[in-house]
């Protein structure tokens, strides 16, 4: 284990993460999110157990019983409180890119493709953004392909939306009036100007820029033990990379 | 299945499946027939659909590369850890094969829709995604029960051909055990015509055991059963054995070409004795 | 429901289902509380709306004769074999209540669509019933899909404001086991609340055994649950005690008339002692 | 056992209606429906098992494992050949009515309720009506509700539709596209003429009306013991008045 002052940025984006996730019933995460899957055990574990957390490819955090369909179900029933996706590209209205870069029909680059997000961002209430990768590449000012919109016209169903973008660099609140990101604190050692270079999409930048909140000293030790135990059956390899276990 | 109907080979089966036909497929952490896929390769298949509930990997990459598959539709091609498909991305973005990129749970509604024989099913979400430019099937209506502008998009039926997985048990009736893998029951459902590959078939009756009936498909909606033990190799089967990534990340440094593709095929899938 | 949340008693059920309530119940074959059926008599409870998954007998027949009810919705009222159920059927003659008469597959559709967060589900069929004349709320749209003309009826969804039922058991997690009598996962999926009464709280976890998680509704859909030893009675609880129909048709003979039904009660159900 | 002879008019339907379900798949029974079931499960006796039967109510006879929803679904796919209706009243058009006489607000006499029939009768293709009681009470001109149509428009979707009626006098075959009824044949010691007296609905009648076939010796031999026992199971008080089992 390495010394508590040294955070992993992948520890820096989970302290990020799980304080958003307090208070909540029900948090899903999906398909290859090793540190949301890690901030979610870790807000349960700080939850007394009163927080669920359903996490998909795991037999240990599986409360579904329905098949394929009943996470989207129970998305839409509002039974799921909080969510996580990613992006190839994210860019500045929150719009997310799975699909692909350049022209649809012959593209550049393929990524996997949407899953299951051109679904969940309109209803879970709380989706929180994540992408280590902080740079012009993956931070656009237009995604070349709109897997999921991140806001929509006044008047449409949209219970859920974006809700925070947590990057190896900094976070970023969605502001989902104006449809546009703000800067909402840098992480250790990182200044606003370094993210603001990093960036392809243009956000807000408040005066005074706070720097991320380190975990507590117990709860960073309770991350590096239980959770990593508990992250460890469903992501093996991060778990070992991150924390040797 | 009729009742009493004899077992059929795998070999059987890729024989009933015809070219051109739609095959609904599970993903691979959800019971791959990994040997009628080779089968179906062997027989030189040609044109199929394929149709992941709701994402695609091992079983599209190998039909793609051995030149099996017309058209993909799916919410997401992936291996998982081991990464992306390489056969299936390069068809992809050669533009060999039709991609017809979705979102999981539209796949999942297109199949209820089957399943309840209505012609869409409408869903929530979607709206201001790009899917609708490359999607021309899936439609835009207002709410006919509202009284204010509520669009919504309606999601076409998907009545496969065909559905294929590989599950742990069949009984002697022909009924399957699918556990919680309730995703194969609505692709039986929703298909004409449904195949399944089994680790065994247990002499006992499922619908009749309290425990098991509840996650059993009945035999009225299979069409055939093989027996295929480590039928869900080299991807795994849960419950029973572990996908073997050193097999899968082996297979993805070779398939990152056609030529290396076809040789590890041929030496680690196709020279290998037919059930 | 919230992990290790104590067990409720039926007449705390009863005290957290609200006057003007929806509630949705299961046939009298699929598995009744009736003991909070009973509590929410002893509580007068009022201006409730049944709603029949798919139709309603005994339970709906004890909460008219005791006037807490408004409204029932419902494909058919029926005790099976004793007949029909005589303070509902004299009810819904006089006018007294409201009755939704629908039809088995509609009621299905409805809470589907409620699971699915859809505001309607098309369904075929019902075209020139007269049902289309006395639920306004079913409308008949033309199928945006089809070149040709192709009315459908579109079924609005229903969202009960609870679901109430019995089964066999529930684990110490709170997960509750239905076997094959899947309508109640429905239920529990397509409504708010969800309040069980169970023969036992067996001391494992239905979600890790495999035999069983299949069939079980996870306790992440259970607003609460109340252990009732033959809450069944007298309807039973299908693969644990049957029907008693000793009992039965002495009720639909005392129950022909108001008071034959206020002194049955009285004598048999209401002077029990409450669990 | 009654002598062979002497056949109940129970055993007359029966027979009546078990050669409609020869060579096909897969036949439902509904509830309140011995005589139908006991016809099914004759003809599956006679298929040498290939035709399935699903019994509702009975454990041995029923083959869904996906809740109440399945048989309809089942029905929407295709894979239900054959179903059974009644009514408090049947009217000529083959129109069915299981709500009310009356005014539907006030009803006069008040029947159970519709169940599946509004939609099964659409969508199964071989539906045959069933009614014991034979008389203008309940083969009337014009139903009072029709909880399900005899026969839809043109053009609209509806891949089922009536097939029979069997009554204790009496089949009728139904001439989907002239949506009226057919004498087929009358049951033994019943003359054309004596239907038309009981029958309160217009249909026609061919020259030669034969005499319903009766059962095969064989046939009926089977039906008293190896169906009588089967249909036990789910109707014990009409198996024990019928056989005595």
């Amino acid at each position: 284990m390495r010394p508590a002052a040294a955070l992993s940025t992948p520890e820096i984006m989970i302290g990020t993460i799980a304080p958003m996730l307090a208070g909540l019933r029900h948090v899903a995460v999906g398909a290859s999110s090793p540190i949301p899957g890690s901030a979610a055990l870790l807000a349960r574990a700080l939850s007394g157990g009163r927080l669920r957390v359903s996490l998909l490819g795991s037999e240990q955090h599986n409360p579904f019983t329905d098949g394929g369909r009943e996470l989207f179900d129970c998305a839409a029933q509002g039974r799921v409180d909080a969510f996580f996706l990613s992006g190839g590209q994210i860019d500045g209205a929150g719009n997310i890119n799975l699909v692909s870069l350049g022209d649809y029909k012959s593209p550049k680059v393929r990524f996997p493709g949407n899953f299951g997000s051109s679904y969940l961002y309109h209803l879970i209430p709380r989706v929180i953004l994540f992408r280590e990768e902080h740079s012009p590449r993956t931070l656009v000012s237009k995604v070349d392909f709109v897997s999921a919109a991140g806001s929509s016209p006044e008047g449409e169903f949209r219970p859920g939306g974006p809700h925070a973008l947590v990057t190896g660099l900094c976070a970023f609140a969605y502001d989902r009036r104006r449809g546009a990101f703000q800067l909402a604190s840098v992480h250790p050692g990182v200044s606003p100007a370094d993210v603001r270079a990093a960036t392809g999409f243009d956000y807000s930048t408040p005066t005074d820029v706070p720097v991320t909140a380190a975990l507590p000293a117990d709860e960073l030790a309770l991350l590096r033990t239980r959770v990593a135990a508990e992250i460890a059956e469903t992501y093996p390899a991060f778990a070992k990379a991150q924390w040797g276990v | 299945m009729m009742p009493d109907a004899a077992p059929l080979t795998v070999t059987d089966i890729a024989a009933r499946i015809a070219d051109g036909a739609s095959i609904a497929l599970p993903p691979d952490y959800s019971g791959c027939a990994m040997t009628v896929v080779a089968a179906l390769i062997r027989r030189h298949a040609r044109n199929l659909q394929l149709i992941g509930v709701p994402s695609l990997g091992l079983q599209a990459d190998w039909l793609v590369g051995a030149g099996c598959v017309a058209i993909l539709e799916s919410a997401a091609l992936t291996l998982g850890e081991p990464g992306m498909p390489p056969r299936a991305i390069a068809a992809v973005k050669a533009g060999d094969i039709e991609m017809r990129d979705a979102t999981c749970p539209a796949i999942h509604a297109g199949l209820q829709a089957a399943e309840k024989g209505i012609p869409f099913m409408p869903l929530r979400g979607i709206l201001g995604s790009d899917l609708l430019k490359v999607r021309p099937d899936w439609q835009v209506i207002d709410n006919p029960l509202s009284t204010m502008r509520d669009p919504i998009v309606i999601i076409p039926a998907i009545r496969p051909d065909v559905a294929l997985f590989h599950a742990r048990h069949a009984d002697r009736n022909g009924n399957v055990w699918i556990g919680v893998r309730r995703e194969l029951m609505l692709m039986a459902h929703a298909a004409r015509e449904t195949y399944v590959t089994v680790e065994d078939i247990v002499d006992t009756d499922f619908l009749r055991d309290e425990d098991r009936a509840g996650s059993t498909i009945p035999a009225l909606y299979i069409s055939g059963i093989a027996k295929a033990a480590r039928g869900g190799d080299p991807v795994g089967l849960a419950g029973a054995y572990p996908a073997d990534h050193t097999v899968l990340a082996d297979y993805v440094r070779a398939a990152q070409t056609q030529a290396g593709f076809d040789d590890w095929m041929a030496a680690r899938v196709l020279e290998t004795v037919p059930a």
